[in-house]
């Protein structure tokens, strides 16, 4: 049953609304933006996330984590994008544990998985040094210095960085011009000398941080999945990360859109409910199909993240390029079809258009992943 | 479970030795499909040894029952059945019928035990083909304002008025046909669903030159047709019912386009035409629509894997319509994006010209209910809009 | 036309000697521009020459009548004007005024003579700056189902209710409102167009914060507003007519998009910011659509000046509905593309985030009648389709 | 008044028309599709166009000619898509005429244009040689022979090429690498030995040829506009031919459209007639919109041929492009519109798709002008 959610993955899903319809959703949202909140998340939402086991969905059971399905977490990404919630989850949750698991040592494991499970520790990636991401671009360097490491660079748009405990940080390690051979992971405490992390204010008024890196001194064990193989791991770990970015895109397009229904339904204008006008109608309608295909394409993508095939960077990219065009114009009608109310800060459709864009752009844009999809398939 | 693995096991070995090596590669030629019919004959005999193979084993229609000629499978036994079929790439042994497919099932759930009794085993064994009179020149997405008349005369009906849009109306035998039978009643009132011959005296059928040069569609027009009142599939009146129940079918098999198996796929196309740079196709504009395309289209595909799955789980399904509509307008762009990449080349007028199916599907978005017709119905009953 | 060409070189030599360098370069921020009104400033001296020396000359307003201080030009006479300050790159001196390119020539056109003694030469000297009360909030696109009322007490009305999407109200010294003062007949019927002073008891203004973190707009509750009837713009009861004038000019006025003057073109922006491989930029599918969206700039541009030659010319024009559709449309695309070339830089949240232009150019075909409105008032009064 | 047409300009349009409305459209063009016409025009027609001077338009006064501007001969070229009305205008009187104005040596104009301007001979162009237009691809060859040459090559898509009596050639002169000082022009008379033209039927079932070039011999007088030049006088003969294919495909949207308004109009289903239904009024006013657009940037692009500057070459293919996307559009949204009538062959709204196509295609598409924009315009 590859296009349907099995009891397990449903359970996780219908527990996920009903928790983040209560404790979630864009009032908590606007209190966290407007009280300034220094931590960029609420730590009562992250308590229980944490009672309800979320930071543990992806660790396996041998480090304290429930062993659940990409799948599984899906279905939270995409309610996190419904209920606009944020928490060190996408970061450090899927992202530290993803590459953890796929890369880090027996040692590393123990020593970090079972915090980030309890959801105690915070981890997160530190890769993008322009402004519109680009994996091959690292100018971040680790210069040998005997059995150590000296790493100095900057790194932006690192989600969650100043609240994390640890980065992945890539850089090169070789002055071969060739990147897939010469760059390498390393595991930064942001406690180490030479670390200095700056919270940058987004549109989407969520955690995004620029870390420079001077001289940083790593020991060897602080090398994750190896000298040079950098590469190979971070493809796999975007592909993870891209695909819950679009479950996420795919929860805000169907907010956004439930809402605009909504709202077609109750404003009246000329006597009549806005929606009863055949040219809004059509416009809903396509819109409505679109989503349809873009929950789709999100199962296969993260079902082929459970079982990893050859076509699962192409159904990232996908997954990614499709819920990227739709999120544009899922939330660009609904701030149309709002009409003035749509557009002041007092109404909540606006944060949804921000957050999207944030999203979008993360990690790769609709632009990108249709570039990288024709590149893997072959055109 | 266990029977199911038994059935499989049984299907697998069958077809091993029913289904020649020549019926397991694409279709490639319209020609090489067999639809049935007074007029049909085997393109080869491997094809003929398949086709009376299927039948006789009654899988062409593989749920319907026994006493009719069908297989008699369960919906679990159907659905091995298929995978097997598709593992080994088999060909279907009577293409896009509209008698297996459309008004098989609907006089199978609406008709009396002599219309089935009648009709289905001659479906079955591919011996009359059918076609559908539902469109009227006047009724186009209108089709609840038909104005065909069927007047009661007892027994049987006299039939009056003009029909457009029959599919292969020129080559079938049967037509099933919406008919007005209460003139006064509201519009979606007075509409029944007969069956008759095409051979019967008062129905005379032209076909219909479309841009593409092809006539897959004709004009049939009834002029005192007789119809005996036996061949009412349903209640008298209660036609607009079934009618409901056949256009849901019809965009359901329209939704899922292209039954001529492609040998490549759109970007390989492009890459065999145009060449690659650095790895690229050349004309960048182009690369990136066909990633575009090729992604949606995979959307679309996964998407009906995705609803059909949902039905049998869960039993509710109503988007048939924006499967239609979606699947429609991909097809279009794929033709589009085809006259793109061949240039000059797709322009010629020859019989294989590019250009022709190019045109053709133009008409996609038009029959089974216009686009504007499927984004209508998604509004109101999906979206309750209006 | 000899007459013309003197009248030219005046022109000429009179901004020669009266517009001083720095007002004959484009306009970069927002805080550089001069609105008129009783809370206004001058940024800079030579502003103030400039300002003063055009007032004084009655050529803010070229075209209305020495008598209330305008310029009493003909109309080619301030084409030539026009002409010449464009040449030098003249800046405008009293920006946006509401009222000079709004209620000014309503007041022309329907006001009496007192009203225009009362208000135009203010205008013309930049002492009262003014607001437009339209939209409520159960009105927006459905401007005429306004529902403020304006109570009849002889010589004055009591006008209670609300409007919202005034801009600068809080800015503003007087408004020009449309109200209700017959409650009996049908909606477009019934309405005023009143004149009164923002400081009038029971006025309250509250900006709206939009999603772009600026506040353009307010909402403005009308408290038991006292208006005296001469303030009453054309006859009682008759304002829908002067409304959909002044919406036809709205439209005009944002049909031309940003009045900050860009240093950059599109493409330019995003060479700077991309860079360029083999001369081609380096995102293709953005270079693809950068190219698109200049040509169809282009096009528009193109579009209002053939157009505005054709209404000189025939006196026929109909098409500032489709100026202000496409115009903002593609105002809207500009940013789209202004954010994809710039990336995780354009998201950030400073001041001059790229991401705020952004936000408030989704306003635009919202505010001033919707793109839906205007596509409907294509398709009635152009297409005449209904 | 550079957007609007003078005197001169609105009498060649108004006359156009009215000739037009009497003596061309679908159903002359139906007649000659179906009696499969071997010169693929109507003589009388053609005898017409030259009592009115058609032929003449574009030629100076010193060569028998009006010496009317591009801004006039184009309102006829609109006109010309508008009323479906093949004939030799395009290439003999626009293409034929442009190159020997421009480039033809004083004996060249004197022996030809006259006979072009009376519409006694026929000239056009055969430059392209692959499916998709690409003036830098040159295979054909001119090779010296003594003072004389011998041309080899291969021909596609010559428009009237079998009815022409000359064929302006382009062939490479020089191995260079580099087209721009490789490529020469010559004039080749289509009963030269060596010259076999074929026939191709075509979408449009207009005139289109394969030109097929053996050893053809050619004396120097034969040479147009000098050895080595042939890419700069292309360049500016196919900015021309380029804005009246988009006047032409203005022609054809203008009249799509009026024809699916009227429709619209008269059409009725669900009790009404269709043209009630918003979405399809907003789709209309749509394309009204574009249509509108399409017609400034046409004038511009024409005016700019007559007064040839830095950016007539970017107004050439801003116009083609734009008009290319916007006459697909109309004939698409024509057909749609239709309905199943516009679907069959008897109609006649088909050949405005088919013939907006071809045209479209001609010396260029949207793909390869937008991108042609770019490089004009840096980018």
């Amino acid at each position: 049953m590859e296009l349907l959610l099995n009891q397990e993955e449903s359970m996780v899903r219908d527990s996920a609304i009903e928790f983040l319809n209560t404790h979630a959703g864009p009032s908590l949202h606007r209190e966290l933006r407007d009280g300034n909140s220094s931590r960029g998340y609420s730590d009562s939402l992250w308590d229980h996330m944490i009672d309800l086991g979320w930071p543990a969905v992806l660790v396996s059971e041998d480090y304290g984590g429930l062993g659940f399905s990409h799948v599984a977490m899906g279905q939270i990404s995409e309610q996190v994008g419904s209920f606009l919630a944020s928490s060190p989850l996408f970061a450090s949750s899927i992202l530290g544990v993803s590459v953890l698991e796929h890369s880090g040592t027996e040692q590393q494991k123990k020593d970090l998985l079972p915090s980030i499970a309890a959801g105690e520790l915070f981890l997160t990636l530190a890769i993008d040094e322009a402004p519109r991401h680009n994996p091959e671009l690292i100018n971040c360097k680790a210069e040998k210095n005997g059995s150590d490491y000296l790493l100095s660079g900057v790194k932006h748009y690192v989600v969650d960085g100043h609240i994390s405990d640890n980065l992945i940080v890539s850089a090169k390690t070789s002055n071969n011009q060739v990147t897939k051979n010469s760059t390498t992971l390393f595991i930064v405490p942001t406690a180490s000398e030479g670390v200095e992390i700056t919270r940058v204010p987004m549109v989407d008024s969520r955690n995004s941080s620029t870390v420079v890196l001077e001289n940083v001194l790593l020991g060897e064990h602080q090398i994750l999945g190896g000298v040079g193989n950098g590469h190979n791991i971070l493809s796999i770990i975007l592909d993870i990360a891209n695909t819950h970015l679009a479950a996420e895109l795919l929860g805000i397009s169907i907010e956004s859109f439930r809402r605009t229904l909504s709202y077609l339904k109750e404003r009246k204008q000329f006597g009549v409910n806005i929606g009863s006008f055949q040219a809004l109608q059509h416009r809903a309608a396509t819109l409505w199909s679109e989503i349809e295909l873009c929950k789709s394409i999100v199962l296969k993508a993260l079902r082929s993240l459970d079982e990893p095939s050859l076509s699962t960077p192409r159904l990232a990219s996908s997954a990614k390029a499709k819920t990227c065009r739709i999120a544009a114009l899922a939330t660009n009608e609904a701030v149309q079809m709002h009409g003035g109310i749509g557009m002041t800060d007092e109404f909540d459709i606006g944060f949804f258009l921000k957050r999207a864009r944030v999203a979008q752009l993360l990690f790769g844009d609709q632009r990108f992943h249709t570039k990288r999809f024709s590149e893997l398939s072959g055109f | 479970m266990h029977d199911l693995n038994d059935f499989r096991l049984e299907t697998r070995d069958w077809l091993e030795n029913h289904c020649p090596q020549s019926m397991r590669i694409p279709v490639v030629e319209e020609k090489e499909k067999y639809y049935g019919g007074r007029r049909s004959s085997y393109y080869s005999d491997d094809q003929r040894t398949w086709v009376e193979s299927m039948i006789s084993k009654g899988w062409v229609a593989p749920t319907w029952p026994r006493e009719y000629g069908g297989g008699g499978l369960s919906k679990e036994q159907e659905q091995v059945l298929k995978e097997e079929l598709s593992a080994i790439k088999a060909r279907s042994p009577i293409f896009s019928s509209m008698g297996l497919s459309m008004i098989g099932p609907a006089i199978l759930e609406f008709g009396s035990e002599e219309l089935k009794r009648e009709h289905l085993p001659k479906m079955i064994r591919g011996e009359i083909r059918w076609c559908q009179g539902y469109s009227e020149p006047n009724s186009g997405s209108d089709l609840a304002g038909l104005q065909t008349r069927a007047e009661d005369f007892g027994d049987h009906f006299i039939v009056n008025g003009q029909k457009v849009w029959t599919s292969s109306a020129d080559k079938s035998d049967w037509m099933f046909c919406l008919v007005r039978t209460d003139f006064e009643s509201g519009k979606h009132f007075g509409i029944s669903l007969v069956l008759f011959d095409m051979e019967s005296t008062g129905v005379t059928v032209r076909p219909i030159k479309l841009i593409s040069g092809a006539s897959p569609f004709c004009e049939t027009y009834l002029d005192n047709v007789k119809v005996e009142k036996k061949q009412v599939v349903g209640e008298i009146n209660k036609g607009w019912t079934i009618a409901k129940y056949l256009l849901t079918h019809e965009r359901q098999n329209i939704g899922d386009i292209g039954n001529i198996a492609r040998t490549q796929t759109l970007s390989e196309e492009a890459v065999d035409s145009l060449g690659l740079r650095d790895g690229q196709l050349s004309d960048s504009s182009l690369r990136t629509e066909i990633a575009e395309w090729e992604i949606d289209y995979e959307c679309h595909q996964l998407t009906m894997e995705r609803v059909n799955l949902e039905i049998k789980s869960s039993g509710v399904g109503n988007t048939s319509a924006m499967l239609k509509y979606y699947g429609t307008e991909l097809n279009k762009r794929r033709h589009e994006l085809e006259m793109s990449i061949h240039g000059g080349a797709a322009l010629g007028w020859g019989e294989d010209s590019i250009a022709r199916p190019w045109l053709r599907s133009k008409g996609n978005s038009i029959e089974g209910g216009t686009s504007e017709i499927q984004l209508n119905i998604i509004s109101k009953r999906i979206l309750g809009l209006g």
